[in-house]
């Protein structure tokens, strides 16, 4: 029963820029890998460890934080914070022995849904050539 | 209570079912516990649409709704506001976006019709953790604090003040008018005398509507939008300080700016050779009508030299360029006799009128002349020689006479207000807009407002014009006999869970949280927090909630990702 | 006599087959059950799904890394488990989830609960020693003997309820000296006689409470008078005490594993009784002194209050405790009287209100009228 | 024991019935001892098991609990439960070995205030004759 | 906005440098005496050994008749002393002056919990001492005696010695370094046991060394070379250390084997001075869920082990201490099934501080990492990298 | 004032934003756009200077409030004929053209763009890229209908009358092509000018050499080169096709000839620098010019940070393109009168702003007048920046003359603000 393998991706998207960004892929038609779940977060800032740590143990086998690009937030800082958040979680998700490619943290804006789908499609490229997060089958997870 | 759910799924016409197979959708989400219902309609954000959905909710007696359709930029409001029509909390409802996410996104149809399901079930699982949000409604003050008395404090209060809006105005010196009232003229190429002013002052001095604070400072400012206390101190005149405090809805800061101390950089010879002077001095000058060197003669040349502190500070003042060409025509215009040489680095005219005016000077005969850098001012007996750079050649000219133009400087209040206010500063050391292009007179306090040089330089058109744009502003946020609404989607804190590490209030820009210190807990604004969730990030105890972005309701699609 | 099935293997290869069946038939959806974790030694539960897995499934193990009533409401405790489970429970934990329903923090419905007549675990500790197989070896012969082993918890050597309660299905292991030749399935409910139709194995009529099993109880309620007398408390009052709870870290780790601590947010670690500077200083200044954190006795105290009338003296409270304050033993001795009082058995029925939650009109009629 | 000892009792009354009982006595002038402080709370169910532990701990010389007589609650059965907690608190005492005098709980009705007297007076010797509670030097706790 | 004061930092070249005949801790707890009997402290929280028992716990000793059972240096550490700190601080300035004696990592958490808002330092003067490390607490509670004699031993020789915590033996903070937040740092090296060195590390100290008329006229030189020698052996040792276990935890389920025996008992949160919610993100009910949801994951799975989350909480309370983590080891010490937690966190937080930029406990104004940002931070954690410089933009 | 109702023209980022603080005021808005879509020019803009935010993002939420604002009737393709009555109570005729789709019924799928077998060139993309003749000017232009241009439209303009080809295509009857321009007849108590700014026409100096070399482009059309939903979505692919190696960017073209300085083309201009170094960053860059104005707080600090990326500045008084097979040359000459030549791929113009063309129509239909420049005048330069001649009507952006998007909200919110204070 060897099936193709398709990962399972969350993507974590900024209400204001990326959110939008996604949309516009969308609505201009861009083919974009399925393999990434959106969820809509007010702001890139609200991801914290918990959030990803969480969708990685769960199963995740990739996931992406994206937000407004540094200078844009919608709510002035929030995604530096997000930055340093991210910075702290891929030091972490180090001793998890995962790649720490796993999880991305991306700049999109709204205008971007062509950059949106490379991204994503990217991304997913990447996650499917790496395989399958192993804590996907880690029964202590 | 009972949980019945009930599952629309729009077609969008044929956008959606030319890559989604709805009726598999329909079928799947049927198995669902809890889903009531579950239903395809061609166009869900029509008239038809909506209709049938609000008999649905009324018919089915729904207690959540899902609609999986578009993008919840696109109808978001359009569905909640169904639901609000049929009695049914706007937020006990989910937009699934299947039509930009999956339908457009996705070629494959089976792939993009396992993806809607997988959307749609999350929406479904996530909805069940919703909360009935409410709107709240806060009774407003209209009155405005204006602070700073200056050409910008004055139009402000002057276009806000009437029967339903008082308007306080603190000024720190002894009387209105602020650095424009010295100003000999303000209209260069019009000529016209500056008593303009004057006659602002009268008007605000005879309104009924004003209330005139001089020699006062504020002391304290606390609140949010619509309801601010301030403690205002002013000085009387034999060294008591009286305190009061007033109550207003909106705060304008309108400080203006200082000059550069040209004595910071010896290369300006400012305070050492005789006959340098700054601008301020030549105003006066021109303002006594005697144009006299230290000595008691006139002199014969003078040179006006641009820029000074722009490289110190870091910035262009915009505004100096203009009057040095302004003191430029007045010594032709006045003093013929006298030469006049003009050093300037470049010219920021940026204005429709200001070129000509340039032009003008050039053929009145002021000698403009080009420099890269100024290397030095000094006093070589009964004249002044200035040296300076340009095309990587030194060249230096004598004059009798030289008028420096400082940088405009952020005024000498401006840090202790800003922690007063509780709003931040830019680099530059002038207050913060709350978005350089689109919000230029708002602060992340939403409530106070810039205007004016406290925002950074600026000429007098520039200020009177954000100065009506605080009042425009003002006007319409705090309209009188109107409450305000805040955002629903707010932050919130359970007291029994927060250490009080105050993580949270360092990270929240817009200053929503502060500590409650006798309970050792934060605690949000809500008429002040825009609901980002940075704190709810930030809070290692999960003490944090964000409304409608609960962590509960983020699993839930997290979740329904990985099935 | 009661229903039984007989399976002429090993005791524990018996149960597994016959779970394993379970689970290769889709008759249950998962098992509850210990398991042996990859490469290190450690032992911990987990609910099973994939056969494959299941190779793995250590069900008499004796080994309680946590109480699985605790872990089995913590599973359903936001709805019941929608697919047939079966659980594999020692005594102590059947009653802690007994406890649990009770108030609501698990539900029964959809699992098929599997126990043993329990001759105790081992203590946590031991599963970092070198010579782990022998002393399981040494275990299984005591077990057999129906005698009390020596590294089993101190709260299982004075266990007297280890014959379970509320169980489909009892496997027989005390005393009983063919362990590894057959395994011995009392079915004790319509359930457990269902489920068995699967097991290979002969129906037979057999009695639980045999002779040694009550030598082994009335051993072991010796031993509790024993332990109880150890801890000293009581003697002295205060003072005794003070000295057992001396060392007390105050990480709240009894609290924790205990299946009866159900709150997600204990009072005695919220604000409610914190110092604060006032209260600090009249303290300070009326004992010249002050142990801090303090409040160590009021947490030891006050738990009790909370649960000890609940207590199903599984022990993991004094196996988890760093500094080794016998707290079950002591949490056992209170217990036991209050359940005297009020003639209440924790874990026997999960329809029987919890002693707090209820009263009678005609009970304690003297008290407060003096 | 110093006859000039003079305990600290804390009393929880139920408002309805005993608070209204003590409150009489006042009105009477009947003499009620200085070491009683009284805490009011709405029904002698709200009597924690913690107020009284906390109470001892920190060193009161005596707890008194304090309520409607059975049948007579504000709350249809509120006392019963509190009778129960008394039991449960009184049991522990004993068990450890605690002084289990040193509380004691009490029905008291809103016209009795002679019995409120009585008993305020006779638990207030009663305290004295055990002496202060230990508890409140020690410091280890 | 508000601006904490700025408290000056000293650079010690000079203190007190006293006789140490009578004992070590015997003339440390005379000095606490005096100062005491002078009125120069209201209280001092210091280790006691509980009467009758063998146990050890925190005390505010106000009376002089309880320096009978004070001990600056137990054997063990029991409650972590910045955790004692918090739990009588927090709420609020205090009415005493209190005299902190703690080791360098309690400082150290004391700190950090004073930028939590956890430990309010208002009159409180901490004094720290070199520390030599502490003995497991699981041996001590099993064998006393012979603990305290080994304790002793260590204490005597200053050497490294195996039966002392892992992280202890790779502690590199277990003196005054670089300017440690204490307030008076007493070194017990330089000429072992024979004198001690008091170092005043602020105004505070200084002034409390003035009061208790010792002045600061003695040279630390000894003291300072001493400690430095020490410092050199352990930077060469945690190396080695921070290597075998980086080895370990890039094996295949390294980090899962470790945290295998785990419990779910929470010990360690519990004792740990930087967990200081009230309640843990991971104990709440954010993460409860229905049991389709975990009958999923254990069909995803095969197996789904139980307690639920328990990785999750190591894991996520690492993402949420790690940055302040002061690799004190009490968590190890709580572990009923001896899981290397603190040799494992310390190990992790090491490199993640490192990459901060920030040491935690070492100065009461750096900016806790989570509160603070730079714009021009961390671009590589953007991918794809767009590390472009942005214009200059105002940050607070 | 009797009327409660204001008057926008002009849906750009100083239109919208005026409309939108009246419409919060309480007023009824009148917003009336020329064009298909609101915006205005800065939805071209990929990002904006000082601080490199990305336009859309940050504008999109305000198009959307405007959009769904009851308060706002926005009126697209629309132009104001005639103006009559006094402040209080003007009478305002506007010619709304037909736009043959239906906006209640069209959701924007973008179906029928496809079988439309008209191809023309996309204005808003400055013809670099082909449109059909219905279609939307760019991807998310808001709002998301597209429009069909009836001088493209075989059916329309009766090249083919049966053609029906976007009809067929759309499922939800959205196309209408029984629509007619109308005339309605606006009461309003003030009129708020917010017309925009056209750009300079470089193809009139030929020293420039626009048009004649391919890879001399304006600066809206680098605008749109840059731009992710612009015509070659964001790749830097010239005209003609070649590696970019070396850039020359020109400012001031037009300011001699307009007679002002536009204040704004410094910046801009420094913008492209920096999108050029983000993308290619061996480039090099030149920026010629003549008087750098870069007022402001922060604007300064950008071109410090260019020159630390190593941008060339060089100052000129004259300045030529020339070139040959693709390889520009770009000759200038200082103030010292010495000649330098630059090779360079690719030559960007920054023009002047100038009025747009038919402001004089609207000046006169509104009866305010002119100044010398061509934009509106105020009434008073500097003390009343915005009020026109006219009572009751203000004029706000670039309507009024060259400037920043920060400058035009200013004057927007300051326009509410008089209208609203004269309401009071």
């Amino acid at each position: 029963m060897e099936k193709k393998f398709k990962p399972n991706i969350v993507g974590f998207l900024c209400n204001w820029c990326s959110y939008a960004g996604a949309d516009l892929a969308g609505s201009s038609k861009t083919q974009v890998d399925p393999s990434l779940s959106v969820i809509r977060v007010m702001c890139s800032s609200r991801v914290n460890s918990n959030l990803i740590l969480s969708s990685l143990l769960w199963g995740a086998d990739g996931v992406l934080v994206a937000g407004c690009h540094p200078g844009d937030c919608h709510y002035e800082q929030g995604n530096y914070y997000a930055r340093r958040r991210f910075a702290l979680l891929k030091k972490i998700t180090k001793i998890l022995n995962l790649e720490p490619d796993r999880i991305q943290l991306s700049w999109i804006s709204a205008s971007e849904g062509k950059r949106y789908a490379e991204i994503v499609n990217q991304f997913a490229r990447d996650i499917t050539k790496k395989g399958p997060n192993p804590l996907t089958r880690n029964s202590q997870t | 209570m009972n949980k019945n759910i009930g599952v629309y799924v729009c077609e969008c016409g044929p956008n959606i079912p030319e890559r989604i197979d709805v009726d598999k959708v329909v079928q799947e989400m049927s198995s669902m516990d809890e889903v009531k219902t579950v239903k395809k309609f061609n166009l869900m954000c029509s008239n038809d649409g909506k209709k049938f959905l609000k008999e649905e909710i009324e018919k089915q007696k729904l207690s959540h709704v899902v609609v999986a359709a578009c993008s919840p930029k696109d109808h978001e409001k359009t569905f909640m506001s169904v639901c609000q029509e049929s009695g049914l909390n706007p937020y006990l409802f989910q937009l699934v976006n299947i039509r930009e996410q999956c339908a457009w996104m996705i070629p494959d149809k089976e792939e993009a019709t396992s993806k809607a399901v997988k959307y749609i079930r999350a929406g479904i699982h996530r909805v069940l953790y919703h909360n009935p949000l409410k709107k709240k409604e806060i009774e407003i003050n209209t009155d405005v604090l204006v602070i700073g008395g200056g050409l910008s404090g004055i139009e402000a209060a002057l276009s806000l003040a009437g029967p339903k809006r008082k308007v306080h105005i603190i000024e720190k010196t002894d009387s209105l008018g602020g650095m424009a009232a010295d100003l000999s003229q303000v209209l260069p190429h019009q000529g016209s005398k500056m008593d303009l002013i004057k006659k602002k002052v009268e008007q605000l001095e005879s309104s009924e509507f004003v209330n005139i604070n001089t020699f006062s400072q504020v002391k304290e400012v606390r609140g949010f939008l619509g309801n601010f206390e301030a403690v205002i101190n002013t000085h009387s005149g034999n060294g008591g300080v009286e305190e009061k405090e007033i109550k207003i809805g909106a705060v304008i800061v309108a400080t203006g700016f200082n000059l550069f101390d040209l004595k910071k950089n010896p290369i300006y010879g400012y305070g050492e050779a005789d006959n340098v002077l700054n601008a301020t001095e030549f105003e006066d000058m021109i303002n006594s009508e005697k144009i006299l060197l230290k000595s008691g003669k006139k002199p014969k040349s003078v040179a006006l030299v641009h820029c000074a502190g722009r490289k110190e500070q870091g910035y262009c003042s915009k505004v100096c360029c203009l009057y040095n060409l302004k003191f430029a025509h007045y010594l032709r215009d006045h003093h013929p006799d006298i030469e006049v040489k003009e050093l300037v680095i470049d010219w920021c005219l940026p204005h429709k009128q200001d070129q000509s005016y340039f032009e003008e000077a050039k053929d009145k005969g002021v000698d403009f002349i080009r420099m890269d850098e100024l290397l030095k001012t000094k006093s070589t007996g009964d004249q002044i020689q200035i040296e300076f750079k340009t095309n990587d050649k030194s060249h230096s000219v004598s004059v009798d006479m030289a008028v420096v133009a400082p940088a405009m400087v952020p005024s000498e209040d401006t840090t202790k207000l800003a922690d007063i206010l509780n709003i931040p500063l830019d680099k530059s050391g002038f207050f913060k807009e709350l978005h350089e292009m689109l919000d230029p007179v708002s602060t992340p306090m939403e409530g106070i407002y810039l205007t004016g040089c406290a925002l950074g330089p600026k000429n007098i058109h520039e200020s009177l014009t954000q100065s009506h744009a605080t009042s425009g502003k003002i006007f319409s946020t705090l309209v009188p006999g109107r409450k305000i609404e805040p955002e629903v989607k707010v932050s919130e804190i359970k007291e029994d869970l927060c250490t009080g590490c105050q993580t949270c209030l360092s990270v929240c820009f817009y200053g929503a949280i502060t500590t409650d210190s006798f309970k050792g807990v934060s605690v949000v604004n809500e008429a002040i927090c825009r609901g980002c969730g940075n704190c709810v990030g930030s809070c290692p105890s999960g003490a944090i909630r964000s409304k409608h972005f609960t962590y509960p309701q983020l699993y839930q699609e997290v979740l329904d990702a990985l099935r | 006599m009661a229903k039984a099935v007989k399976i002429k293997k090993k005791t524990e290869e018996g149960l597994h087959d016959f779970l394993k069946s379970l689970l290769d038939k889709e008759i249950i959806k998962g098992v509850f059950i210990l398991k042996k974790m990859d490469k290190t030694g450690a032992v911990s539960y987990s609910l099973i799904t994939d056969p494959e897995e299941f190779k793995k499934a250590v069900p008499l193990y004796p080994y309680m890394p946590v109480n699985a009533g605790k872990a089995l409401a913590n599973f359903t405790l936001l709805g019941k488990a929608e697919q047939p489970i079966a659980a594999i429970l020692r005594p102590c934990e059947i009653r802690a989830f007994v406890e649990l329903v009770k108030r609501t923090q698990g539900d029964f419905e959809n699992f098929l609960i599997i126990s043993l007549t329990c001759g105790g675990v081992l203590t946590l500790k031991t599963i970092s020693e070198p010579d782990q197989d022998k002393l399981i070896s040494q275990y299984w012969e005591s077990v057999k003997k129906a005698e009390v082993f020596e590294h089993t918890r101190e709260a299982c050597q004075f266990c007297e309820h280890f014959l379970p309660l509320n169980a489909d299905i009892t496997v027989a292991a005390v005393g009983k000296k063919d362990l590894d030749e057959e395994c011995l399935l009392f079915l004790n409910t319509p359930k457990g006689e269902k489920f068995a139709q699967e097991a290979s194995g002969s129906s037979v009529s057999e009695e639980i409470e045999t002779e040694k099993v009550q030598q082994l109880k009335k051993k072991r309620e010796e031993l509790k008078e024993k332990y109880v007398q150890q801890t000293e408390t009581g003697e002295t009052g205060m003072k005794s005490l003070v000295n057992v709870f001396a060392p007390c870290l105050g990480c709240h780790g009894c609290s924790h594993v205990c299946p009866i601590c159900y709150c997600t947010l204990c009072e005695f670690d919220s604000k409610t009784l914190q110092y604060n500077a006032d209260g600090l200083s009249s303290d300070l200044k009326r004992k010249g002194g002050l142990k801090v954190p303090s409040g160590n006795l009021l947490f030891h105290l006050g738990r009790m209050t909370h649960m000890a009338v609940s207590c199903i003296s599984c022990g993991m409270c004094s196996d988890v405790c760093p500094v080794n304050i016998p707290v079950a033993t002591v949490f056992s001795k209170a217990g036991k009287s209050l359940q005297k009082v009020f003639d209440y058995f924790p874990g026997k029925d999960a329809e029987e209100p919890v002693p707090g939650g209820t009263y009678k009109e005609e009970e304690f009629a003297e008290i407060g009228e003096q | 024991m110093n006859s000039k000892y003079k305990p600290n009792i804390i009393a929880f009354l139920c408002n309805w019935c005993s608070y209204t009982g003590a409150d009489l006595a006042g009105t009477a002038r009947m003499k009620i001892p200085s070491s009683i402080k009284t805490i009011r709370v709405m029904c002698s169910g709200r009597i924690d098991a913690l107020f009284v532990l906390k109470a001892f701990l920190k060193g009161a010389d005596g707890v008194m609990m304090m309520g409607c007589h059975p049948g007579d609650c504000h709350y249809q059965k509120g006392n019963y439960n509190t009778r129960r907690r008394y039991v449960l608190l009184d049991n522990l005492f004993k068990t450890l070995g605690l002084e289990k005098k040193r509380i004691g709980l009490w029905w008291v009705s809103a016209s009795e205030a002679n019995r409120y007297a009585k008993v305020t007076n006779e638990y207030t010797e009663e305290i004295k004759k055990l002496g202060p509670n230990p508890t409140s030097e020690e410091i280890f706790l | 906005m508000s601006h904490q004061k700025k408290e000056e930092t000293i650079i010690p070249e000079k203190g007190t440098v006293l006789s140490a005949e009578k004992g070590t801790k015997r003339v440390i707890l005379d000095i606490l005496k005096k100062a005491l009997a002078e009125n120069l402290f209201d209280a001092v929280l210091i280790p006691a050994q509980v009467p009758e028992t063998e146990a050890y716990s925190w005390i505010l000793l106000q009376d002089e008749s309880l320096f009978e059972w004070a001990d600056p240096l137990p054997p063990v550490m029991t409650v972590q002393g910045g955790r004692a700190l918090s739990s009588f601080s927090k709420n609020g300035e205090l009415e005493q002056n209190i005299a902190a004696l703690l080791r360098p990592c309690e400082i150290r958490a004391a700190i950090e919990l004073f930028k939590l808002k956890q430990v309010n330092l208002k009159n409180i003067t901490l004094i720290s001492l070199d520390c030599p490390g502490a003995m497991p607490l699981s041996n001590y509670m099993s064998d006393p005696q012979k603990t305290k004699k080994d304790f002793q031993h260590i204490l005597e020789k200053w050497e490294n010695s195996e039966s002392l915590r892992p992280v202890c033996q790779v502690c590199q903070h277990f003196s005054f370094i670089d300017g440690t937040a204490a307030d008076l740092h007493i070194g017990l090296l330089g000429d072992k046991n024979k004198n001690i060195t008091l170092i005043p590390s602020s105004p505070k100290g200084k002034k409390l060394l003035d009061q208790l008329e010792f002045g600061t006229k003695d040279s630390v030189e000894k003291w300072k070379t001493e400690k430095q020698q020490l410092a050199n052996e352990k930077i060469k040792r945690i190396d080695a250390f921070n290597r075998e276990w980086k080895k370990k935890i890039n094996q295949a389920n390294g980090f899962f084997n470790e945290f295998n025996p785990c419990i779910n008992c929470h010990n360690c949160m519990n004792v740990c001075p930087m967990c200081y919610c009230q309640q843990c993100y991971f104990d709440s009910q954010a993460i409860n869920f229905k049991p389709e949801a975990y009958m999923q994951k254990a069909e995803q799975k095969g197996a789904l082990r139980f307690p639920l989350n328990t990785m999750l909480f190591h894991i996520g309370r690492m993402s949420h201490m790690v940055l302040s983590c002061v690799s004190c080891g009490a968590c190890e010490d709580a572990c009923p099934v001896s899981i290397p937690v603190s040799q494992l966190f310390s190990m992790v937080s090491d490199q993640t501080q490192k990459e901060f930029k920030y040491t935690p406990g070492m100065n009461r104004e750096d900016a806790l990492p989570l509160q603070d940002f730079t714009e021009q931070e961390f671009c590589e954690v953007e991918v794809p990298d767009e590390c472009h410089e942005k214009a200059p933009e105002e940050a607070k | 004032m009797e009327q409660q109702n204001v008057l926008v023209i002009g849906a750009g980022v100083a239109g919208m934003e005026a409309s939108l603080i009246l419409a919060e005021a309480g007023l009824n808005v009148h917003l009336v756009e020329k064009e298909s879509l609101i915006g205005g020019q800065t939805i071209k803009f990929e990002e904006v200077y000082p601080n490199m935010e990305c336009a859309t993002c940050m504008i999109a939420p305000q198009q959307q409030d405007v959009l769904q604002n009851d308060r706002i009737n926005v009126s697209l393709l629309s132009k104001v004929q005639s103006v009559e009555g006094s402040a209080g109570n003007f009478k305002v005729q506007v010619k709304k053209k037909a736009r043959y789709v239906s906006l209640i019924n069209c959701i924007g799928c973008g179906a029928c763009y496809e079988p439309c077998p008209v191809s023309l060139g996309n204005a808003f993309e400055e013809r670099m890229s082909q449109k059909k003749a219905i279609a939307v000017a760019c991807p998310g232009a808001l709002p998301n209908a597209p429009a069909i241009d009836p001088e493209a439209c075989l059916r329309l303009n009766g090249k083919k009358k049966d053609c029906s080809a976007c009809q067929e295509a759309c499922g939800f009857d959205a196309i209408d092509f029984s629509q007619k321009d109308e005339t309605v007849e606006l009461n309003v108590g003030a009129i708020i000018v917010a017309t925009g700014f056209d750009q300079f026409d470089v193809s009139t100096l030929p020293q420039y050499g626009y048009g004649k070399h391919p890879n001399v482009y304006t600066a809206m059309e680098f605008e749109r080169l840059y731009a992710q939903n612009g015509p070659t979505e964001g790749e830097l692919t010239l005209r003609q096709d070649k590696p970019i190696k070396s850039v020359g960017i020109i400012h001031c073209v037009g300011r001699k000839q307009e007679g002002y300085c536009s204040g704004v083309c410094c910046m801009y201009s420094m913008k492209f620098a920096y999108f050029i170094k983000d993308k290619v960053p061996d480039a090099d860059i030149h920026e010629f010019h003549t008087d750098l104005c870069i007022p402001g707080k922060s604007h300064q600090k950008f071109y410090n940070e260019l020159k630390d990326k190593g941008v060339h500045f060089c100052r000129f008084e004259d300045i030529k393109v020339s070139g040959q097979n693709g390889n520009l040359q770009v000759r200038s000459t200082n103030s010292d009168g010495k000649e330098k030549s630059t090779d360079t791929d690719m030559v960007i113009l920054s023009p002047a702003l100038t009025p747009p063309p038919d402001a004089e129509i609207l000046a006169k239909s509104l009866g305010i007048p002119q100044d010398s420049t061509g934009f509106f005048s105020t009434q008073n330069q500097k003390l009343n920046p915005i009020d026109s001649e006219k009572e009751g009507i203000y004029v706000i952006g670039c309507a009024e003359g060259p400037k920043d998007i920060s400058e035009s909200v200013s004057q927007a919110e300051a326009a509410a603000g008089r209208v609203l204070s004269f309401l009071q």
